[in-house]
Order: C-alpha cells, then structure tokens, then sequence
C-alpha cells in the first residue's frame, strides 16, 4: 500500500466540502469514490478510442472489442474465475441476480421446490427468489442468524434439504458487515444437489475473491461499489451452468442466426449480453480492478481492519450508541450499523450531513434484517481503505454534537 | 455549517408536535384511509379520516413510525384538517405539496397551513422534503378517488 | 447550428488517423462520437459528485439524485413526453424494447393473439416478440416493404386486425435510412385496440421526436447512438400503461414494502429501475441532449440531409455501386446500405479501413431485411452532423480505389 | 496506410483459393457435419466429412456464402484434411486456432497448414481473423463430440 495520504490524492472527491465542512465520506457501501485512473480511462476512451464492438471491420471497432474483452479477462482473474466465458457483464448486482433467478430460476424450480435464503438479504437477493417462488409455486425458507448477526449454521443444515434446488445469500452483509459461511453453505446446497448463488456486492472491494474456492456457481457484484463507473457490474456463472440457460434479454449481439419464426443462440456470455453492453463501463471497471490489483486485495483488507479496529470500539463505547451485530472489527466488513438513543435514524443523518458527515439512515434495502434488530432502521457507517483516523474522529465528534442538540438544547 | 442551522429545521413548534403528537390514532369507523411508505428510511404513516355527508372531515388521525419532521408534519396536518371540508382540505394539501416542490403561492394560501406553515422552512433541507410531504401525500391519496391498492 | 469546423472541434475522435490515414467515421449508426461537454459532464461528476442516489440523507447524495432526476425532466422535453414520470431509464434500447415484451407482452398477450411488426426490424425490436409469440402461443406477423424499402401501408392494413395486440416498429431503418410512417401506424394500432411500440434507436440523433404527436405507447432509444455514454437508454411508456406494468426486475429503489413472503411495488418509473442505476450515464446523457437542443434538431436534421444530398448521388452514380432502398435523400436518415459489384461488404470493409474509412459490413443485426434485399450483407455508411463532404469524397474515393485493387490489381 | 498492405492479406493463392474453391460440395453419407455463422457478416460455412472405420477422413468438403477469407480459408483446409486420421485433423486444426488467437507453434507445425500458412498474415488484421477461423472451428466442432446442438 503506498503512502496513505498520496493515495487520497487519487480521490477527487474526498478533497471536496460538505455544508461548508471537511468530508468524511462514510457511505462507501452505497457507493465508492472513483480514483484519478478511472475517470482518465473513461475520458480517453470516449475522446479516442469509443465505438461499437463485436460487429466492427474496422480499426477503431477492432480495439474497442479488444478493450472490452481485455475487460473480461481482467475479472475473470481478479476473482479468480477459470474461464473469461464465465464472466457476464451486467448493469450491477441487481440485475446479475435477477438474471439468474429468470433464466436458470424459470428454467429449473418446479412447484414445491424449494429456494433458501437468509434473512439477512439484501432486497436484490430476495425481492427476486420471492417473486420466483411466488410464479412457480415453490417455497422460499429464511435461514435465521445467531445473535451476533451471523448466519445461523444450525439453522442452514435443517433449512437446506433434498428439496432446495437454490440457496442464495449474501458474501458480506451490507447492514452489519459481517461475512457468511459462503463455503460451508455452498458445500450443504451441493450436498443437496442445489445451486448456490452468491451475492457479492459488498465483498469484492473489502477482501479477496476467489469464486472457485468459494464453491459458487454464481457470484454477482457491481462496478460502482469497487472503484467503478456507474451502470457496470458482473455476474460470474460456471460455464455449464450458463451454457445452459436460455437467455435473458433478446436483440443485437446474443444471436446466431435468425429465422422468421425462431432464433438460435449464440455461446456464453454473448448469449447474456443483448445489445450494445456499457463499453466504457466495462473498459472503466477494468482500470478499477487493476487498480485494486496494484493494491493488492490483502493489503485493502488489511487497510480496512486498521480503520474499523479503529472506529468500532470508539462507537461502541460513545454513551447512548448501539451497535448492531459483532463486537468483533473482522466481522464488520466496511459497514457498522447502529443508532443513537431514541433518535429516529432520519435525524441523527441530518444532523450528520450538517457536521460533513455522510452516512445513510433507513432500512438499506434490507428491511427484513432491519426488523429483525427490533427496528425500522439504522444509521450506517462504512469505511474504504481510503477513509482515514480523521474521518473516524470526524464521526464520532458529530455523533457527540447531534446528541447534545437533540438532547440539551433544543429539546 | 455544523449544527447552528438545525436550529432553523428543528423548531420548538417542531419537536413538540414531534414529542406529543395530536390525534395520534386510528380512526373508528373511517371512511377514507390511507398507508405510505417512506422508501428511504422505512416509515410509515397511516392516515385515516372520517367524512360526514356533507363532505366534512368529523375526525382525522394518524399512526405509524417516522422520524421528527414526519411524525410533527402527519400531527400538524390532523390539526389543520379537523372540521374542514374534502374540498378545502385537498386545496390546503395542494399547496403543501406544491411548496415541497418549490412552487409559490401566496402567503394568505400558505396561512391556511397553520402551524406545518414552519415545514417550509424545510425547502432549505432538501433530503428531509419527503419525510415532510409523506403525510400530506397520504391524506390526498386517502381521498382521492383513484382505484389504485388500496391499504 | 455553430460554424462547422468549430463544432467538428467538440469532436475529439474525429481528429485521429486510422491506420494512418485521415479517419472518416461513417459508422454513426452502430454509435456516436461524444462531444467534450459530455465527457466533461462525467468527469466533473466522478470527481465531486458522485454518490448513491434517492435513499441519500446527505448532501451529496441529494444532490446526485437531483442530477438524475433532472436528467429524466431534460429528456422528457426533448421528446414531448407529457410527464417525466413516463420516462424509464435503461441499458439502451434493446432493454426497453425486452421491457415492454416481459411485462405488457407478458400481461397481456394470450395464445391465438397477434403481434404484428415488419420485415425491417433490428433484431432488438424483432427476437422479444418472436419469442414472446412463442411462449404465449401467439401469431407473430411480418408487415412487408415496397419496393423501395418503405413500409407498406396496405400490407399493414391487411396484418393489423381486431386480433392485434402489439404492433412494434421501427422509427427509422438502421439500414435503409427510411422513415416509417408511425403515425398512420400508430392509428391504425389504436382503432383495432392494440398498442404501438417503437424503435427510436436511429431516430432521435437525426430528427424532432415527439412522442405524442406520433401517437407512441412506448419509445425506445439508445443515449450511446446520440452523443451520451454507452449503458444509459430510455423507455417512455404513457404512464397509464406504465402504471398497469409488473417490475421487469426486482431489488432496492422499485419496492414500497418488502414482508417476506410478498412485497408492494413503487410507483413508476421507480418501478422499472431496480437496483443502483447507471447514474453517471444518466447525466451524461442529459448533457448529450443539452448539446442536441443548443443546436436544434431542426438544424440537425437540415445539416444530415445536406450531407446526404450530396453523397447519395455520387453513390448511386459510382460505376459498380448498387444502393439499396430509395433514390430520394430524404428517405436516407443518415444512412446508406451498398454493395459493390461482386465484392463481398466485409473485403470491402477491410479495404475501406486501410482508406481510414470506417464503415460497417455485415446483416447489421436485421437479417430478415437483409435477405430480403436478396443478399446476405451489406456494407452501411452512416452519417452524423459532424460529418462533412471531405468525410464523403473520401469514402467515394476510397470506393474507386478498392474495386480497382480487387478487379484490377490483385485480382 | 492505403490498399498496399491489402496485398499482404489477398495474397494471390488466397484469391485463387476463393474464385476456384476446392471441394465446395457436400459430401454424400457424411459421418460428420457442421454449419457455423459468422455473426459478424451473417455468413455461413457448412463443413461436412466422411469419416471411415479407422478414422480417416475419406471425403471432405464446404458450402456457405462468405468473403474471400473465409472461403479460401475453407478450400485450404479441405486439401490439408483430406486422407488424414481425425487425431491429425484435429492437432492441425488446434495449430491454426492456436495461432489464431496469438500462441506461437514451432515452423515445423505450421508447415502442416499447407496453403492456409499464408493465412496467419491475417494477424496484421485482427478484424478478419474471425473470417479466416471460421471453417477451422466448424471442422473442429463437426469432430468434437459435444452434445451440443447439431444442425
Ligand atoms: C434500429 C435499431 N434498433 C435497436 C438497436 C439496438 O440498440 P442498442 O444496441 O443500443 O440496444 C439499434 C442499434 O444497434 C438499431 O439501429
Ligand atoms: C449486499 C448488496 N446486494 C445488492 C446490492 C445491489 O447492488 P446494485 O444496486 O449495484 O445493483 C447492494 C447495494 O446496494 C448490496 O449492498
């Protein structure tokens, strides 16, 4: 890792104010701030090199595809998939899940099968199975979590029987932060003849992935929360897997030929990819992760332990404060969660902003899990490797504030 | 910026209707009803009203989880609605959400908002709009005739 | 419109060699250049305003869901759509156009019904409905050209039936440049109760688009084909069918309630824009359109008819050229499809990029067009208003000079 | 540039190859047959062989539309194909497409291409190598025995 405070100068954004006050930009599981190489990338690719792929005869056209394929490859490394093939571009993770759940989903469930998931998804990784069971009549299972927040290993092995044809759940919780038994669960839905798919949103920028390792047939995470531009992300699928799903959208691209009355497929992933894809996106993604790369994925990870080893025991023991799930830094993965006496989350946000604190309030697409903590919603904090000590102290100081406001003078 | 300038979101008139909210209840027997959600944090107002014959709101309350601006915004618009008509009530609700959309109006119309006539001041807080409008969205759709779900 | 050379300078990519030759860029169908203001736009944006959009309690974020909804307003008056709320943000038009086949295809097209489009559509408007046909047992009919290549009105008043649910059609050919008459089309959609979808892609970067005034229940377009960023297109759809719509995909932004067993839509579009979307695309795209309407499309338009009016006769003219569809310009919306003699378009392709010329050679993604021209591909050159005569001499020149290696020389 | 290093790519056997092609028929009682498109161009090469009881291959031959590649490529590949085991077909089919996509084989290697040698000048333009590769991955796909669809 180089030089701390150089590399805050690859982020335009954090050198910027809020409300007249310094930044601390702590809603990176939202989304991440862009470095410097990202934003160059984009700029030189659409001042010189844009143009269609796949279809051109020409120069130009020739090296956008190159670019865009060059892409795939650079992922397919990066989360050390076997084969560019298994690497789909997609808008983010939400649609990567939707694609699974459509194609391989519509494909496969039957009615009375059974879908399982945990309780702590994300809505792109449940909204789309309980709407698939809900049209094939199957049944979606919750996996519980233990107190601590964690997924509920007991609970899986009763949830995930001979009936479970998919087990979805989530590498990284983006509420609590901490990490599943992704391995151990995939090895239950194999056991079980079941598919398991993973949603990586929230890993891919904090720790290294290795999807073979994992045991995941399918593992979907998008661009803007790793560095990338908006409107890109991935869904990485085993080849025989996509190659036998019917595809997902129809147009330019995913064909081999066409008849008046019907149409044959061409090979993953084109298959997947109808239309003009986002090319720059891809191309911007690729400089991303190469970024990343240049980092080292262990280093990130490192980086990210320091700040939260930092900011949790400080939280935990500001009065007035609950944190929600571990006590342990490394199972806070970027993200804390937590509320501050009877102050409505909205609020305390508000109150946060003002001090050029940002952070989100509200139930992050999570409701379920959010309810389960006994609440509507929470305040969320989290952390990139290139958020610093200050930006910790930042928030704890206007944590200290927004109490005193809420609680001393005005009420 | 720091904290001065909550001040100017949370007024006094604010956090006490926020703390002791008015005609905090379900309606017995209403006639018109209504159950918004606020996407970004969750909350929830329920409204709930009771028309007479003649088109009269004979009793207004609200229920439901939300944040300060929220809860004080649903408990100053039950106050301003008791006893008046579906029709003046509509006109008033019109002109609320047309402020939170940064249209004028006079300041005889904004009088009629009574004391939610503080939640403009909100325009200068822009993420917190919704959570003030979600009440006032609530009671128009709670009258309103269109046959969409019904809570 | 601007002095002409001053405005080729908003053009980065122009002023590059192609294998080291002046490059003429005559693929502007398959997609656009991108103007500096655009690729300003997203520069500034990733660099001081990115951040996640409409569940923000802070400022940045406030202000970047302002961006994008601004986007949505400054698109719907480009197209005259009554209400922003009627304008869905995409992928592109493949998207849009899969949108409106797996939800208001899906609803409401039952076995024995018909979906009527014509024998010139981009695969994209061409394999959802074929497909859909198929899946709902349901009659897919071809409304054929005339011998120009222009949609024959008698033929669609013969296939467009009280049995008709959808028609879907193109606005203007991505390979003969010819107009279709939506309106007629549209009217006669709506007296037999079916809906008219279309196909925007090659319409909007060349002439005034009003959506009402054609008489469209959804318009599809492509932001990458009209000077935006590539992963950003649109779909308006008139809000009452919107509205009757199920999600297309399902995940964070498009829910109003989540249980676990069911969930409560959002209101459109919010509907119909599952998960983080492409928000920096959005706003380069809004950009894209800024710059469209400080030029005017009317001046747009009249600049593209120039260049046709004087490349399309010395094409004609071209000893061994056969141009296919009208001889009238003005049926050319900047696009020209050709063969010569019995060259096949893709050696012809090759030689034309040694010449700097980028051209397209293939079906262009509308084999069933294609074949009816008797052919199996084409060569397309496609003009933008940045375009110029040099541009056009070149590709003739360049023409002249392959037949010259093929016939002569080598051959 | 200019159409001079045109020539470096239609060499003169190459344009020969493509006006006079060599088997351009469909074998009678083939064993083994496949149609691949190139999505590019929308061509096509139907690639169909006759495969005898020790594997040799006894007939070969190509039908399809496609450019002067592709079709050159084709008529170059069935005079290399034609008398040799399947194992042989298939370890100098792997050579092209491995010099196709940029690996590196020995000379003596690419001496086996025959004619289709004069091909890998194709990799000064990339566009084309989808062209040149096409009936080399149809003969590969006519042998393999993937279950995949047959046409
Ligand atoms: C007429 C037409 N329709 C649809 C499309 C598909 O557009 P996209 O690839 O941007 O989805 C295109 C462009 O390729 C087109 O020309
Ligand atoms: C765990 C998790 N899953 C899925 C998503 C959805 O990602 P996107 O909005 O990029 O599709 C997010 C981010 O919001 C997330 O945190």
């Amino acid at each position: 890792m180089p030089n701390l405070e150089q590399l805050r100068q690859d982020f335009p954004e954090l050198h910027q104010s809020m409300n007249d006050e310094r930044l601390a930009y702590l809603d990176n599981a939202a989304t991440s701030l862009k470095p410097v190489a990202v934003i160059k990338r984009l700029t030189t690719f659409y001042q010189h090199e844009n143009a269609n792929v796949h279809r051109g005869t020409y120069q130009l056209s020739f090296n956008a595809t190159k670019q865009y394929e060059r892409a795939r490859e650079i992922i397919c490394h990066f989360i050390s998939a076997r084969d560019s093939h298994e690497i789909v571009f997609t808008r983010g993770t939400t649609e990567g899940l939707n694609l699974v759940a459509s194609t391989y989903g519509e494909q496969n469930i039957q009615p009375g099968d059974e879908i399982v998931i945990t309780i702590a998804e994300h809505h792109s990784n449940l909204i789309p199975w309980q709407q698939l069971a809900l049209r094939k009549r199957a049944i979606l299972k919750y996996i519980n979590l233990t107190s601590n927040g964690e997924v509920d290993l007991d609970d899986a092995k009763r949830k995930i029987t001979a009936k479970t044809k998919i087990v979805a759940v989530t590498h990284v919780s983006n509420v609590l932060g901490n990490v599943s038994p992704v391995k151990e669960l995939a090895e239950l839905a194999h056991k079980n003849g079941a598919i398991i798919v993973v949603d990586g949103a929230q890993a891919v920028c904090h720790i290294p992935v290795d999807v073979q390792a994992l045991g995941a047939d399918f593992y979907a995470f998008s661009g803007h929360k790793m560095l990338g531009p908006t409107g890109i992300g991935v869904l990485y699928g085993k080849k025989v897997l996509l190659e036998q799903m019917s595809p997902y959208q129809f147009g330019g691209e995913m064909i081999e030929d066409v008849q008046l009355e019907n149409s044959e497929w061409a090979q993953v992933p084109q298959k997947f990819e109808a239309g003009t894809p986002n090319i720059a996106g891809a191309v911007g993604l690729a400089t991303a992760v190469e970024y990343l790369e240049r980092l080292g994925m262990e280093k990130v990870q490192a980086r990210d332990e320091e700040l939260m080893a930092y900011l949790l025991p400080r939280l935990v023991s500001t009065s007035g404060v609950k944190v929600y799930g571990s006590t342990d830094p490394k199972q806070h993965i970027g993200v804390i969660s937590f509320n501050i006496n009877a102050l409505h989350p909205h609020d305390v946000a508000t109150a946060l902003d003002m001090e050029g604190v940002a952070v989100r309030a509200g139930h992050h697409c999570a409701e379920p899990l959010v309810h389960s903590l006994g609440v509507n919603s929470t305040v969320r904090a989290s952390l990139a490797f290139y958020n610093n000590f200050a930006d910790c102290d930042q928030l704890i100081k206007a944590i200290e504030e927004t109490k005193e406001f809420f609680n001393g003078g005005a009420r | 910026m720091g904290l001065d300038k909550l001040n100017q979101l949370y007024r006094a008139v604010i956090l006490d209707h926020a703390s002791n909210p008015h005609h905090h209840y379900v309606v017995p027997d209403a006639t018109n009803e209504k159950t918004l959600h606020n996407t970004t944090c969750g909350d929830t107002i329920n409204l709930s009203l009771r028309l007479d014959s003649n088109g009269t709101i004979t009793d207004i309350g609200f229920t439901g989880e939300g944040c300060t601006i929220s809860q004080a915004s649903a408990s100053m618009l039950t106050d301003v609605m008791l006893g008046k008509s579906r029709d003046e009530g509509l006109a008033i609700a019109k002109i609320f959400s047309d402020l939170a959309i940064g249209k004028e109006h006079s300041a005889k119309e904004v009088k009629l908002l009574g004391d939610a006539q503080v939640l403009t001041e909100i325009m200068e807080f822009p993420a917190r709009i919704k959570c003030a409008t979600l009440a006032w969205w609530a009671f128009q759709r709670a009258l309103s005739d269109e046959p969409r779900e019904e809570n």
